[in-house]
């Protein structure tokens, strides 16, 4: 037995999608644009894409590139953000220098990044990690920051090393911070999975996006824009579950957000 | 206080300055070619030049425009989305799904559409700067208001607060920190986009200036717009951690 | 066996879109060396791969090479030619709605403008004919950039009032009607070349066979997709995407670019191109004999 | 161990018992199970009955876990039971209201507000002008021996001083209903005593309803009208004791007298019954 | 108002005089100055001078804000003072070590463990295997009255149980010193009985040095060998009061103690005096 609650909220992401699509079709029908299709033209090139080999291939490619640039980015940047959290130092440091690099655009560096790390992988996967990091970083320092001072007195009182406080008490305890940031993240990375293969490209989900966009096929622009959205789901699908996992212990205690309802 | 201060001061520039010997040393000893790396000293005194002449100044204020009018946008938007949905059941029901959809999508392939529907001029950028920067900060308004402790609002309501001023009263509040670090980061990537839309179609604004320059190989001008942004991010982030200190003063964390 | 790095573009490379789609076709291909294709959205990206070294060779436009040379150090040789404006062939023109009141280069005066890449290669011809009708294109004008894929759709939607035109969107928007041409470039000169193969001069200097055998290939690939029109519109559907009955009502027939039977770079048309750059300001004076190797060129047997 | 019906009990307030007590506090047979992390069910609290007259002072007494802040949350309508029934003047209890003014265990204190500013909180929301609102506010503030901290904010304040900004948080808007948890725990036996007689004072003149939990047996039997006692596992209603004290009390006097110590006695040798049967169980 | 430097009291603990007590804490003229919010200096501790012999209980009373929470921190090392200095074995008290283990007022458990995750929490630190640290911490759970609670979050408790949680996690890694924030503050009468008797056990099996800040004053009388009375504003150190009661103590025993009864009497009645000259003034 479901209750009718349940049911709306299990049936309010497929709703919201039909509606989304729904809003899109009439959009492009008042619009009567060519750069911009209606809903139903992009659904229909979907099968092309996904039934071409060469397409999975090169979208695979890209989330392969994304799998890495999103994992090194939070392998560095939770700890980083974490030292800038408790370090007054380590903040001072890091924070003028991230605020200088991060706002250039990568792709004005892509030639001088071509001449260190030629065109392929490395570069593309360098970008996404920098998309990522950013709010990494950003939401560990502040989730470090606001660690409750005593919970590290507790833990200092038990003979932790501060390393060891970093790690067995910042660290969870900044935890759903933390996983905002790479929530973010998450977001961040697909973005930059495609706009990374903006300007130089050899296989990949943006280039086939990007080619498309060049040539004026706008159906499969738009269908690459859903198969993106699709991944976006999916992927965060299992991150709210990891999610809900990790910090099962900071949920409100009590039934709704704000006990609003 | 003030020791303390200028420690950190001098902390902070340190690492710019290493930067900098880095690019003179990558310069000097030849790792990269000067036409493609030009010395920072070059580029400096360019910057320099640059910023008292009247068109540079046009071209700064452009893309200021647009950085700030995106970045106003989302940042409205994504707070006041990312509270609602916190607070409400119904609209987080609609919400979460469309975000979910939404925030993934690279907004740039969405940019030729947008420059027919608003045109080349401010409208199409502002639009998608502001497309760029709202998701990273409506989604830690969400974490942020839907983990505020419930007996500060449980305090408000029995003071008599309605519903709907909770909201401002002490959801804004309380999540306040969470809000500011989102926005740190939406200003970063605004920095980051009002470029990119500048360069792809260039009409003017520092994007503009760069690509310009970049097409004619013209590398010390073309490093005056990068350098400039950089500036611009630090200072806007200095300004955003100041006005963080002083929102966040009664938090422990400040 | 060695690699070597080439960097491509859309949409008019039919004989490197045969190496690249039909490798088997060629002997030496993946047997005496390999190609390690990266594609970029225009020229002047790959301008400045080629001077990082990123690339050994690419597609490149007269105007972009040029810049490379003049601002970017690079040393660079033309070895191979893709497509030039032939006579009585497409040439890249400035198109206007039907009603439009524009009827002449002077009545652009104080119109908006689009150009698929300001100070791009099409902008020295474009600005010389301008002047040549009174217009500055720097003060009477206002230009912004309109990339070709969203130009038919730009003027439809009146956001620009006249905008230049490109096969195969020309094509596109021809059938649809609706549109004019108001000028194009060949009134500025005729046989501009617009996208050619340079390679990176210390590359070759290196390895001048491994050039050879790629100028080889790239003139046998252009001689293939001219023999072969049936398959020449598969190749390119498959790299362009783009659907086989849009392709078929321009591709390789007359109302296309120019193609040269050996992929022969033009010369004096590329030195006469430089010279209008020059004469517009938009270049100092360039001699084209130094792009020229005394062998490595195509057509290449 | 016997439940007795607050309804039952016909409880008369001794000194203000000129007009006719009504109930303003019904709660009816109210429990409450929470379903902890590991997805088992918690009874807190067990099939709840009292009733509550309009002015009186009501102490909860009761083991730690026993359930009676959450006792409070029902009744300041900030959760609603599993089962059973909350009513205040009648109306079921659905929401919080500044009908019923809490000072929860924890303090709660707005981070981002000063000393001055939480005080001013909820006058300010009942609309009162700013001036008039800071005026009262310092008065409470004064009351609460907070002088000269107004502008503090709470991470700067001592665990006692953040209970009292609490106290004076709620007074402020002056609810006719007070929900007080424990809210002279964190305090020296000094400020307690001046505090406790404020409190009587703030009741006496304006006619409050007070629930108050307390982990003192002489504080639950100085200030109440009646007692209740809890007992624990699940949490349940032990025994309800009224206390028949004269009003108004002075500490020193009751010192002396043989009631009030009986009071204490018999209820701490009641909790002392329940302790051995607790744990012979 | 006195400043009894404690090193002058030549106090010898009254039951286990055999041996000569050392000092294990020197306090030595420390004063604390916060920097408020609004850039004003507040003196929370101003020329603190205290000796604490190895073994001892002392007890620490004062009116609420006076400092008694910053003086611990201190002694644990968690803050370092403006001036003056702390010492533990005669080496400097520079930061916080496994041989001095607080309980703090907020608790401070770590939210992401169980009840059972934050006992264990210290053991399994100094290497305790598992199994053992798990045994000995369900001990402790049992001891404080959680049996039955081991898995649930920090959340899911009632503000009593949190507390004795963190009694638990501090006890089981047994800390020479123990630096106790009103440990039972928010216990009812019941528990508190119970776990000062555990306490008073534990101390006497582990020969520990506790340093105990509570507000109870019977409590403290109860409990120590020394109590330290400290007045406000600026947080002094007001008396030092050698409780010369036998032990092992008894409640009941000690009920009938003239004696205890006259420290009782003897302490309220100098926070009287100094309540009054603080009104005063
Ligand atoms: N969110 C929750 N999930 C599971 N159990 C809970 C939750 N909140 C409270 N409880 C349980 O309900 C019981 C009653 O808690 P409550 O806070 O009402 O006790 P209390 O009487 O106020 O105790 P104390 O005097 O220690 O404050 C406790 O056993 C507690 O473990
Ligand atoms: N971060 C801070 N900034 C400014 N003042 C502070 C800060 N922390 C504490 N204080 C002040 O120091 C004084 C002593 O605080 P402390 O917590 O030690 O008091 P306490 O004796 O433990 O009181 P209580 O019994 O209420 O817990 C208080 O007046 C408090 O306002
Ligand atoms: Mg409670
Ligand atoms: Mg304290």
């Amino acid at each position: 037995m479901m209750s009718s609650a349940t049911l709306i909220r299990r049936a309010a992401p497929v709703l919201a999608c039909i509606g989304l699509l729904a809003v899109w079709q009439v959009a492009s029908l008042a619009l009567k644009n060519d750069s911009f299709p209606t809903a139903i033209d992009a659904i229909r090139a979907i099968p092309d894409i996904l039934g071409d080999k060469e397409s999975l291939i090169n979208i695979l490619a890209s989330l392969r590139r994304m799998a890495i640039g999103f994992g090194v980015a939070v392998l560095v940047s939770i700890p980083l953000g974490l030292l800038m959290g408790r370090s007054r130092s380590v903040a001072a440091f890091f924070n003028p220098l991230l605020m200088v690099i991060y706002p250039v655009p990568k792709a004005a560096l892509m030639p001088i990044i071509m001449l260190w790390l030629g065109v392929g992988d490395v570069t593309k996967t360098l970008v996404i990690f920098l998309g990522v990091s950013l709010p990494v970083i950003y939401h560990s320092f502040e989730g470090a920051k606001a660690v409750e001072e005593k919970m590290l007195w507790s833990g200092a009182a038990m003979g932790l090393s501060p390393a060891r406080r970093l790690v067995r008490i910042v660290l969870p305890a900044a935890l759903p911070e933390i996983l905002t940031g790479c929530r973010t993240g998450l977001v961040l990375a697909l973005i930059t999975m495609i706009t990374s293969e903006m300007i130089a490209r050899q296989s990949g989900a943006g280039n086939i996006l990007f080619n498309a966009l060049d040539m004026g096929q706008y159906d499969t622009v738009f269908a690459m824009i859903i198969i993106v959205g699709a991944m976006g789901i999916c992927l965060d699908a299992i991150f709210e579950r990891v999610r809900a996992r990790l910090v099962r212990w900071s949920e409100p205690q009590f039934d709704m957000p704000l006990s609003f309802s | 206080m003030t020791r303390l201060l200028s420690a950190n001061v001098f902390l902070g520039i340190a690492p710019i300055v290493l930067v900098i010997a880095l690019w003179q040393g990558l310069v000097s000893f030849g790792f990269a070619p000067a036409v493609l790396l030009p010395p920072p000293g070059f580029v400096f005194s360019r910057l320099l030049q640059q910023l008292v002449t009247w068109t540079f100044q046009q071209e700064i204020a452009a893309t200021l425009i647009r950085l700030f009018a995106g970045f106003a946008i989302a940042v409205v938007l994504g707070v006041s989305i990312g509270i609602a949905a916190a607070a409400n059941p119904a609209i987080n029901a609609v919400v979460r799904p469309i975000v979910r959809v939404l925030a993934p999508l690279p907004k740039v392939a969405l940019y030729p559409a947008l420059l027919l529907l608003l045109g080349f001029g401010h409208g199409s950028k502002i639009t998608l700067v502001a497309a760029d920067a709202l998701f990273p900060i409506l989604l830690s308004t969400y974490y942020g208001a839907s983990t505020v402790e419930q007996k500060l609002i449980w305090s408000a309501m029995a003071a008599g607060t309605p519903r709907y001023e909770i909201l401002f009263k002490v959801v804004l509040p309380a999540a306040m920190p969470s809000i500011l670090t989102g926005c740190r980061i939406g200003l970063v990537i605004s920095c980051i986009v009002v470029f990119l839309a500048e360069m792809i179609t260039s009409t003017d604004g520092l994007g503009h200036a760069l690509v310009t320059a970049a097409r004619t190989f013209q590398a010390v001008d073309m490093f005056v717009p990068l350098i400039t942004i950089s500036l611009l991010g630090l200072i806007l982030n200095g300004l955003l951690g100041a006005l963080r200190s002083y929102l966040l003063r009664g938090f422990p964390e400040a | 066996q060695q690699t070597i790095r080439v960097g491509w573009t859309i949409p008019a490379e039919e004989s490197k879109y045969w190496m690249m789609r039909r490798p088997a076709e060629f002997p030496s291909i993946g047997k005496t060396y390999n190609i390690e294709w990266t594609q970029f959205q225009g020229t002047a990206p790959m301008t400045q791969a080629l001077a990082a070294g990123a690339l050994d060779c690419a597609t490149q436009a007269p105007l972009s090479l040029a810049n490379g040379v003049v601002g970017g150090n690079l040393k660079a040789y033309i070895v191979a030619q893709h497509v030039f404006e032939k006579p009585g062939g497409f040439s890249v023109y400035w198109a206007v709605m039907d009603d439009s009141p524009i009827k002449t280069i002077a009545d652009l005066k104080g119109k908006t403008v689009g150009i698929s890449v300001i100070g791009g290669g099409t902008q020295g011809p474009f600005n010389l004919l301008l002047k040549q009708n009174g217009v500055d294109p720097t003060k009477d004008i206002k230009l912004v950039e309109v990339g070709f894929a969203v130009s038919e759709d730009a003027l439809r939607q009146g956001r620009v009032d006249a905008v230049n035109m490109n096969q195969p969107f020309a094509a596109r928007a021809e059938a649809k009607g609706g549109t004019r041409k108001l000028f194009s470039l060949s009134q500025a000169m005729p046989n501009i070349v617009h996208i050619l193969e340079a390679c990176r001069a210390d590359f070759v200097d290196k390895n001048p066979e491994l050039v050879k055998t790629y100028v080889r290939d790239i003139t046998s690939g252009m001689k293939k997709a001219l023999a072969n029109r049936e398959e020449t519109l598969k190749v390119v559907n498959e790299v362009l995407k783009a659907p086989l009955p849009v392709l078929e009502t321009y591709l390789l027939k007359d109302n296309d670019f120019g193609r040269d039977p050996g992929a022969a770079p033009n010369f004096p048309a590329i030195q006469k191109m430089l010279d209008i750059y020059a004469e517009t300001g938009m270049l100092p004076k360039l001699d084209v004999a130094q792009f020229k190797h005394p062998t490595i060129v195509a057509p290449l047997q | 161990m016997t439940v007795v019906p607050a309804r039952s009990s016909e409880w008369v307030r001794p000194v203000r018992s000129q007009e006719p007590a009504s109930a303003i506090i019904e709660i009816d047979r109210v429990s409450q199970v929470f379903q902890t992390s590991a997805r088992k069910d918690h009874v807190a609290l067990s099939d709840i009955s009292l009733t509550i007259e309009e002015g009186a002072f009501v102490s909860i007494l009761g083991p730690s876990g026993c359930g009676k802040s959450t006792l409070l949350y029902i009744v300041g309508g900030f959760v609603s039971p599993t089962s059973g029934s909350a009513k205040i003047k009648g109306h079921a209890i659905t929401r919080p209201g500044p009908d019923r003014g809490p000072v929860f265990q924890e303090f709660a204190l707005f981070p981002w507000k000063t000393v001055l500013g939480n005080v001013m909180y909820g006058p300010r929301q009942q609309g009162v002008r700013a001036a008039e609102a800071e005026a009262q506010s310092l008065a409470l503030i004064e009351m609460v021996g907070l002088k000269g901290y107004e502008s503090f904010y709470p991470k700067e304040l001592s665990g006692g001083m953040k209970q009292r900004v609490a106290l004076a948080r709620t007074l402020a808007y002056h609810p006719e209903v007070l929900l007080m948890d424990e809210p002279f725990g964190a305090l020296d036996a000094h400020t307690r005593t001046r505090l406790q007689n404020d409190l009587l004072n703030i009741w006496e003149r304006d006619r409050k309803t007070v629930l108050f939990v307390t982990h003192s047996v002489d504080e639950a039997v100085f200030l109440s009208d009646k007692v209740v006692m809890m007992s624990k596992s699940p949490g349940r209603i032990r025994e309800v004791i009224d206390i028949d004290l004269p009003r108004p009390r002075r500490r020193n006097e009751l010192l002396l007298d043989p009631r009030y110590q009986k009071y204490i006695v018999d209820i701490e040798r009641m909790f002392d019954e329940s302790d051995e049967a607790g744990q012979a169980s």
